[in-house]
């Protein structure tokens, strides 16, 4: 396994998240709605950063997957905030490449009728920091 | 001025061989105070002693100081040769020239250097020492025990047993606690019932106990030895020496819909109960807060009814004043409210349950006869999860739950799942655990039966969220080791909820002045060599009270802590240790620093007058201490701003004046 | 062997629970460190009070060593819990009056390390000797 | 200017005493000059009308007087509570000091109090009057022909600049409104001294030390040190002593004043105040409270009665002695 | 009389160091002035009020007296007197010089403490006349002139110009040394500052502050008052007051065990300590208010009593600037002795 011990610092860092908290009891992926989806699930997430497994997850469509509820946060029974560091492999995405997952041009064309402002403002601040 | 004697040891070679003994009994004659000063091959030898004890004749000695091995070996040694020559025994230092001086320098000039000043320091020390008397205190030879449950009951049948009166106050109208509302037990399976209710009777038929049943201790005062408690025994409207327990109020009770606080609230029970047919004392209590006749005086049913007569609707608080030597804390455990954990529908759905609810489903004199069936609509389950884990382990910093592992889920959630799959072949069974804990004899052997056996499944994984629907309860959770997120959807849920301590243990413990975790477990007097005292002498600890055990594990506690009881109980006095802190009151002013940090309790206080100089009086707070409850740690010493308090025989001038003699 | 080597004096409490019993099987072992520790027995550590402290090097001293149980082992509970906070307070207070923060030390010693004691022992004198005389809480009065 | 008036406080004194509630006032009494305020204990309404005051140089903190005084008359005693006096007054309450049923305390707001000696950098020395009574203050000199007028912010005693409440945590009665805590700066200065190099630490307080007279003014006046008998004056006691022979009983004295009210100290600035040589003793205080604050968690001393000083407390997960350093190494 | 340019005082002052130690006030960051030994690059203000008194000089707060060594149980006693340096107080005000007569009278009769005249010895006292007299200023009360101070040198200080008259032998032989940095000079300059001076003093708000009503012979009727109750409640005990004052002797005798022998030294006490005259028996002024009317009866009844009415207060306004709850002897006065004139 590859250890990034750099990037792993900077999204312990980033995130304000003690991965080493975690107990494995899988909780996040328990709740997390988006789990399906995913490549890559919450409690994968924390061991993947613990063990600076970072590059996978760089890489992943997962980030965007995730649906920043929080519900992840809520129910952790370590307070180890899962989704806090899905955001914060995000943010080094878009630090490391420079490149957003999304651009303002992109957005136009997503939008439909029934697309609520606070989505958009929401997706904004996820994807183009 | 004291008159000193010096004897410096040779140990054989072992200290004159690194140390001019001669050389250090010469220039310690030159020290303030010394008035003889002699060698010798074997300090510690009966020669040697005889040696002291003429010295202390011939010279009139006053003090001794011996310049030896560490006193931790003959300190004890010396002071009894001290007392044989009619000294007191507190006025002997040892100068420990041997393991701090000759085994660990080489040089024969630095040791020798280094041993005239390590005895310039016992003699500095001497010249202050004063005698010192330990302090005696008879012994009441009763104990309290705190708690009827398994723990409380098997530690005062135990000192009951050694011949010693022994009261319990338990605040429920019967005792036997969590394990009377227990199915079977784990890892035999032998009905709960069946191996309790046999010792609850040994308790109300032994003749050195007596029960306080509905009653709670309201004032501790006193120390070891002698404790002075006061308790409470509520009202229970009936005549506990006068009520047979025949039940007839029970059937005529028109008021019926009271939730049953044995059974979880899962169904009714009368304003006039009795809690569960084996209760002891098997006396009826009335609930003040449903009983019409209490509330507006409309009704007197059960008076009428009750063919002892043992109804007494004017029966007031009473409050008994009783001495004890020892007090046995066991006030056992709760489960933690659910109401913070909303992911599981707890506050939902009727059919997502506890696991001591699940014992009530399944226990034979229970809501449901014992066949388990579905709160919400009695039907059979068809699908079962056990969550385990809810509550405990979570981080410090979450907002709900506790830290520790509550220890027990682990078994008895392998015991439900088994038992369910017994009964209910049809039945299917998961159990989501994070890790299963098995240490315990043929713990793991039972949690495996359950597997390989009855086939329940085991899912490595939580459950994040259940939702009522319909009739079913939908159940998202993680299976890690699938890596999948599963949806099942069940009948019945059943959280193994962490436990905590009883409420009533935070109150108890400051009129005990016991202290506790930041859990509200009891701390006990040394994690591994003293677990069943607590640091405050005289108080034990017995139960889940001191954290989290099972049955086994908390009758062998209780055990314990009787014996410690019974060995305080069989001395006739205790003989403290009279190196302990005394408060100067002209100068103490009362600020409760010291007692905040003794360990022991030993510092309370009094009102005291004192005569003002303008010659009119004050009436001031003190710090007093008890004696017989004084370690002698001086943490009070340092806690005291005007330098009131003082350690005797570790005293600030004494410490000083050896600062002193090593600096010079 | 240097004859003009700078010895400094250090006093040393020992809890008599823990840290005099450490001193005590350093000896049974002869684990040498050097003379200039004088070790002084307090019941626990707690038992030290700042002014003992300050009274050491005001009569000479060049560094004052507190040994206690370790946490959580106290002999009283809890004895050890107070002097670590009296002693990080006042070390830092110290420290704050420019006065050299490695000429004070607490350190845990069990009954059972005596070769702790020992090794804890010979790095504190070499650390206090390194340092030179005890100048900034000196009291020239009691200068022979 | 002071938002509340000696009018006001003296129709309240006036109002309590009348109606039975308190039998005495303790209060500040008017000097020679306009700045020299005197606590003192009135005993009816006349004695207030002659003498009391209120005015920016009430600056003296009265609940030390109350061990001595609460229970001496034959009912309550009314005293007047500025924000910073009523957490010495829990304090001293948490150490049972005196009798809570004996004193009515009327909290009263405090716009900060002025320092004489920065009012005289100011104005020159011989100051014949000072009117308080206006947004500025109005200082008359011998020397100069005009009052110089001198805005109040200018002349805040340092206490006050750094004032670190404006909040009462104790009264049984609150004249005008009830203020905040503040996030003071008054860690800066402490932080200031400890980024300095040992070497120049250790000069700056030999420095400051070198000037005390050991009067025990500080001690005298500070709300913590309510010893029946102190340490220094105990020749029991071993650190006892009157003078300050050389450096080194300079800082025994003022390294175990600060220790012994280490975690009682409410940081009332009295010590500060009341020394006759401007010694900042406060800067010893304070480092007390910011390391304790730093290394076991927030705590005002005073904030409310009865909650445990930190160096009577612990918990087992509390830092190490040495690793003080470290984390201010690793901070720096 | 001699007269010099300041732009030349820091010769003067080089001058006065070859032979002295010269100890003259210097500003201090915090706005008060104190003594402080000269030494090239030490800037004189010219201030006139120190927070602490010359008296310093030459009754220090501690001072050895002897020392005891002991050698096992040998005791050897060793004299620590020295014949004292030669020093210089430079810029005295009229009031602190007036202080000495007072010390003089206690420390110089019989039996003579020779601590102390070993010090008046050596030491040469340059007054200050004072231009500037703060509001807490009393001096007059006590009928001293604080244009014409005494002293062995007297000065007069002008925005331009220092002015020196030798009163003393003792004076004479510095000017002489500084003879030659100095030129004679008429009195007229001297002469018109005294007028300013006078009509400063006209302004003082403690002018009126009046003696009468204490004395000799006046124990018996102050000592009871009622007013010491009231005027002694808010003192806190602290010794601020005593340690200002240029008049206050009292001492305390101490034995410090050094570990090695003895050091028996004396030093400053104040009547307001509850320790202060400890005997055997105890204290015997047991309360504060006692204590406080020591103080004040010691000044204005006992002193002047024994001592042909002179008052052991001379004025100088220290105790009223720096009590911390500002009580003070002008308070005292008033309430005891009455208003004004």
């Amino acid at each position: 396994m590859e250890t990034n011990k750099y990037l792993q610092e900077e999204i312990v860092r980033i995130s304000g998240v003690n991965p080493r908290k975690c107990m494995r009891c899988g909780k996040c992926s328990a709740t997390c709605p988006a789990y399906d989806e995913m490549e890559y699930h919450p409690h994968q997430f924390v061991n993947m950063v613990e063990n600076g497994d970072i590059e996978p997850l760089l890489n992943s469509k997962s980030l965007y997957k995730c649906l920043s509820c929080f519900a992840c946060i809520d129910r952790c029974p370590r307070s180890v905030q899962p989704a806090k560091l899905v955001e914060a492999v995000r943010l080094a995405v878009i630090r490391q490449q420079g490149a957003n997952h999304m651009t303002a041009n992109d957005v136009p064309a997503m939008i439909d009728e029934d697309t609520p402002q606070q989505l958009l403002v929401s997706a904004f601040r996820k994807y183009t920091k | 001025m004291q008159r000193i004697g010096v004897f410096v040891c040779w140990c054989g070679s072992n200290i004159a061989g690194t140390v001019d003994v001669k050389a250090v009994a010469e220039a310690l004659k030159n020290e303030p105070g010394v008035v003889f000063s002699t060698d010798y091959q074997y300090m510690c030898s009966q020669a040697g002693q005889d040696m002291i004890k003429e010295a202390v004749k011939e010279h009139n000695l006053t003090g001794i100081v011996v310049c030896s091995c560490s006193p931790r070996m003959h300190e004890a040694t010396f002071r009894k040769t001290a007392a044989a020559a009619g000294l007191n025994p507190y006025m002997v230092e040892i100068a420990n020239i041997r393991e701090q001086c000759s085994w660990v320098h080489k040089d024969m000039m630095t040791g020798t250097e280094k041993a005239v000043i390590l005895g310039k320091a016992a003699v500095a020390k001497v010249n202050l020492n004063t005698p010192l008397t330990p302090g005696e205190s008879p012994v009441t030879k009763r104990a309290l025990v705190i708690g009827g449950g398994i723990a409380g009951i098997q530690t005062a049948l135990d000192i009951a047993d050694a011949g010693f009166p022994v009261d319990i106050v338990e605040k429920k109208p019967t005792i036997g606690g969590k394990m009377a509302q227990l199915d079977k037990t784990f890892p035999t399976l032998d009905c709960a019932a069946c191996i309790l209710t046999p010792k609850m009777v040994d308790v109300a038929q032994n003749e050195n106990i007596r029960i306080f049943s509905y009653s709670e201790v309201t004032e501790v005062s006193g120390f070891v030895g002698n404790f002075d408690v006061t308790i409470k025994k509520k009202a229970r409207y009936v005549k506990e020496d006068v009520c047979t327990g025949c039940g007839a109020c029970l059937e005529k009770c028109p008021m019926k819909k009271v939730p049953n606080e044995f059974n979880l609230g899962m169904d009714n029970r009368s304003a006039i109960y009795i809690p569960f047919a084996q209760a002891v004392p098997k006396v009826a209590t009335i609930d003040p807060n449903a009983c019409n006749m209490l509330k507006n005086g409309k009704c007197g049913v059960c008076a009428k009814v009750c063919a002892a007569g043992a109804i007494d609707y004017t029966q007031k608080d009473e409050f008994i004043q009783e001495k004890y030597g020892a007090i046995v804390v066991a006030t056992g455990f709760n489960p933690i409210s659910m109401d913070k954990f909303d992911e599981f529908a707890y506050s939902q759905s009727k059919d997502v349950i506890t696991s001591l609810e699940f014992e009530r489903l399944t226990n034979a004199a229970g809501p449901s006869a014992g066949k388990l069936l579905r709160p919400s609509d009695g039907k059979h389950p068809h699908t079962i999860v056990f969550v385990q884990c809810v509550g405990s382990r979570c981080d410090a910093c979450a907002e709900k739950g506790k830290e520790y592992c509550s220890k027990i889920c682990c078994m008895y959630t392998a015991k439900h799942a088994m038992l369910t799959r017994d009964k209910y072949p049809d039945t299917e069974v998961y159990v989501f655990y994070i890790d299963v804990r098995t240490p315990g004899k043929n713990f793991d052997e039972f949690y495996r039966r359950a597997v390989e056996e009855y086939g329940v499944k085991y899912i490595k994984g939580m459950v994040g969220k259940v939702t009522p629907e319909g009739d079913k309860l939908k159940v998202q959770a993680s299976d890690l080791i699938a890596n999948k997120q599963l949806h099942i959807d069940a009948d019945l849920v059943v959280l193994a909820a962490a436990i905590e301590p009883d409420q009533s243990a935070r109150p108890l413990a400051t009129m005990l002045t016991a202290s506790m975790d930041t859990n509200d477990f009891f701390t006990e007097a040394h994690p591994k060599l003293r677990p069943v005292e607590s640091p405050t002498a005289g108080v034990f600890l017995s139960g889940a009270c001191q954290g989290p055990k099972d049955i086994p594990e908390t009758v062998s506690q209780a055990g314990a802590a009787a014996s410690k009881v019974i060995g305080l109980l069989a001395k006739d006095k205790l003989t403290g240790n009279p190196c302990v802190a005394g408060s100067n009151e002209l100068m103490c002013n009362g600020c409760s620093s010291c007692a905040n940090v003794c360990p022991y309790g030993a510092i309370s206080y009094e009102e005291k007058e004192f005569r003002m100089p303008d010659r009119t009086t004050k009436v001031r707070r003190v710090a007093v201490v008890n004696p017989a409850v004084c370690q002698g740690c001086g943490a009070c010493t340092v806690a005291c701003p005007s330098g009131a308090m003082d350690l005797k025989g570790f005293a600030n001038s004494q410490i000083m004046a050896e600062v002193d003699a090593i600096c010079k | 062997m240097q004859v003009n080597e700078y010895k400094p004096l250090i006093v040393a409490f020992c809890c008599n629970w823990c840290s005099y019993a450490g001193a005590d099987l350093a000896g049974n072992n002869r684990l040498a460190y050097p003379a200039e520790v004088k070790i002084i027995r307090v019941p626990c550590s707690c038992r030290v009070n700042p002014m003992f402290i300050l009274r050491a090097f005001q009569r000479g001293a060049d560094g004052v060593i507190i040994c206690g149980c370790h946490p959580g082992d106290c002999h009283y509970t809890s004895g050890n819990y107070y002097t670590r906070r009296r002693m990080a307070a006042l070390f830092s207070m110290l420290d704050y009056l420019g006065i050299e923060k490695e000429r004070t030390r607490v350190e845990w010693v069990s009954a059972a390390e005596g070769a702790k004691f020992a090794a804890t022992m010979n790095d504190f004198v070499q650390t206090v000797a390194a340092l030179g005389e005890n100048k900034r809480l000196e009291d020239l009065r009691c200068k022979k | 200017m002071q938002k509340v008036t000696r009018e006001q406080l003296l129709n309240k004194a006036s109002e309590l005493l009348s109606n039975g509630t308190v039998s005495c006032v303790l209060g500040w009494a008017a000097g020679e000059f306009d700045y020299d305020v005197t606590p003192k204990m009135f005993n009816c309404v006349e004695e207030l009308n002659a003498g009391f005051v209120f005015n920016d140089f009430c600056g003296a903190n009265v609940s030390k007087y109350l061990v001595a005084r609460a229970g001496k008359c034959e009912g309550k005693i009314l005293v007047f509570l500025k924000p910073c006096d009523t957490y010495s007054f829990n304090q001293l309450l948490t150490e049972h000091r005196f009798d809570r049923e004996k004193v009515y305390a009327v909290g009263i707001p405090c716009e900060g109090m002025a320092d004489i000696a920065k009012v005289k950098a100011v104005c020159g020395d011989g100051i014949s009057s000072i009117d308080t009574t206006g947004e500025d203050m109005k200082v008359t000199t011998l020397y100069a022909d005009a009052p110089v007028s001198v805005a109040a912010a200018d002349v805040l005693a340092e206490r006050c600049i750094n004032c670190k409440s404006k909040k009462h945590v104790a009264y049984d009665e609150l004249m005008g409104e009830e203020g905040d805590v503040i996030d003071s700066a008054r860690f800066d200065e402490v932080a200031r001294l400890e980024a300095m190099s040992p070497d120049e630490r250790f000069a700056f307080w030999q420095n400051e030390l070198s000037r005390c007279i050991r009067c025990n003014a500080c001690r005298d006046a500070c709300p913590a040190c309510t010893c029946e008998k102190c340490v220094f004056d105990n020749p029991n006691s071993g650190v006892e002593n009157k003078s300050p022979a050389n450096s080194f009983e300079e800082k025994l004295f003022h390294i175990i004043r600060a220790f012994h009210v280490a975690g009682r100290c409410t940081d009332c600035g009295e010590c500060s105040r009341v020394c006759p040589q401007n010694i900042p003793l406060h800067l010893l205080n304070r480092k007390f409270i910011k390391d304790i604050n730093e290394f076991y968690g927030d705590y005002q001393a005073g904030a409310e009665v009865g909650s445990r000083a930190p160096l009577v407390n612990y918990t087992t997960e509390d830092l190490e002695p040495g690793e003080v350093f470290d984390r201010r190494d690793n901070n720096a | 009389m001699r007269k010099c340019s300041l732009d030349k005082i820091d010769l003067v002052f080089a001058q006065i160091a070859k032979n002295a130690a010269l100890y003259l006030p210097v500003d201090q960051t915090d706005g008060s002035a104190a003594y402080k030994k000269w030494e090239e690059g030490t800037v004189w203000s010219g201030a006139l009020n120190t927070v602490r008194s010359p008296k310093d000089f030459f009754f220090p707060q501690t001072e050895d007296l002897m020392r005891f060594k002991t050698e096992g149980k040998n005791i050897e006693i060793i004299d620590t007197r020295t014949e004292g340096e030669d020093f210089v107080v430079f810029g005295v005000r009229a009031c602190d010089v007036k202080s000495f007569d007072i010390l003089d009278r206690v420390f110089l009769s019989e039996p003579v403490d020779s601590f102390y005249a070993n010090r008046r010895a050596h030491g040469v006292i340059v007054s200050l006349a004072c231009t500037r007299p703060s509001e807490t200023c009393f001096c007059k009360t006590f009928g001293i002139d604080p244009a014409e101070p005494a002293g062995d040198i007297t000065a007069w200080k002008t925005e331009t110009e220092i002015f020196f008259r030798a009163n003393t032998e003792k004076g004479e032989q510095l000017l002489s040394k500084i003879a030659a940095l100095t030129e004679d000079s008429d009195d007229a300059v001297v002469k018109a500052q005294k007028e300013q001076i006078g009509k400063i003093m006209d302004k003082l708000p403690l002018k009126n502050v009046t003696t009468d009503g204490f004395g000799g012979g006046k124990t018996d009727e102050l000592f009871n008052r009622p007013e010491w109750d009231e005027l002694s409640q808010s003192c806190l005990g602290c010794g601020t007051c005593t340690f200002v004052c240029p008049t206050c002797q009292c001492y305390d005798i101490k034995d410090f065990n050094t570990g090695n022998g003895v050091i028996r030294y004396r030093c400053w006490d104040s009547c307001m300590y509850s320790e202060f005259t400890r005997m055997a028996h105890g204290n015997n002024r047991l309360t504060q208010k006692e204590r406080f009317r020591q103080r004040f009866m010691h000044k204005l009844v006992y002193y002047p009593e024994n001592n042909d009415g002179l008052f052991s207060c001379v004025g100088c306004g220290r105790c009223l600037a720096k009590c911390p709850i500002s009580m003070n002897i002008v308070k005292v006065m008033k309430k005891i002795g009455g208003e004004t004139k």
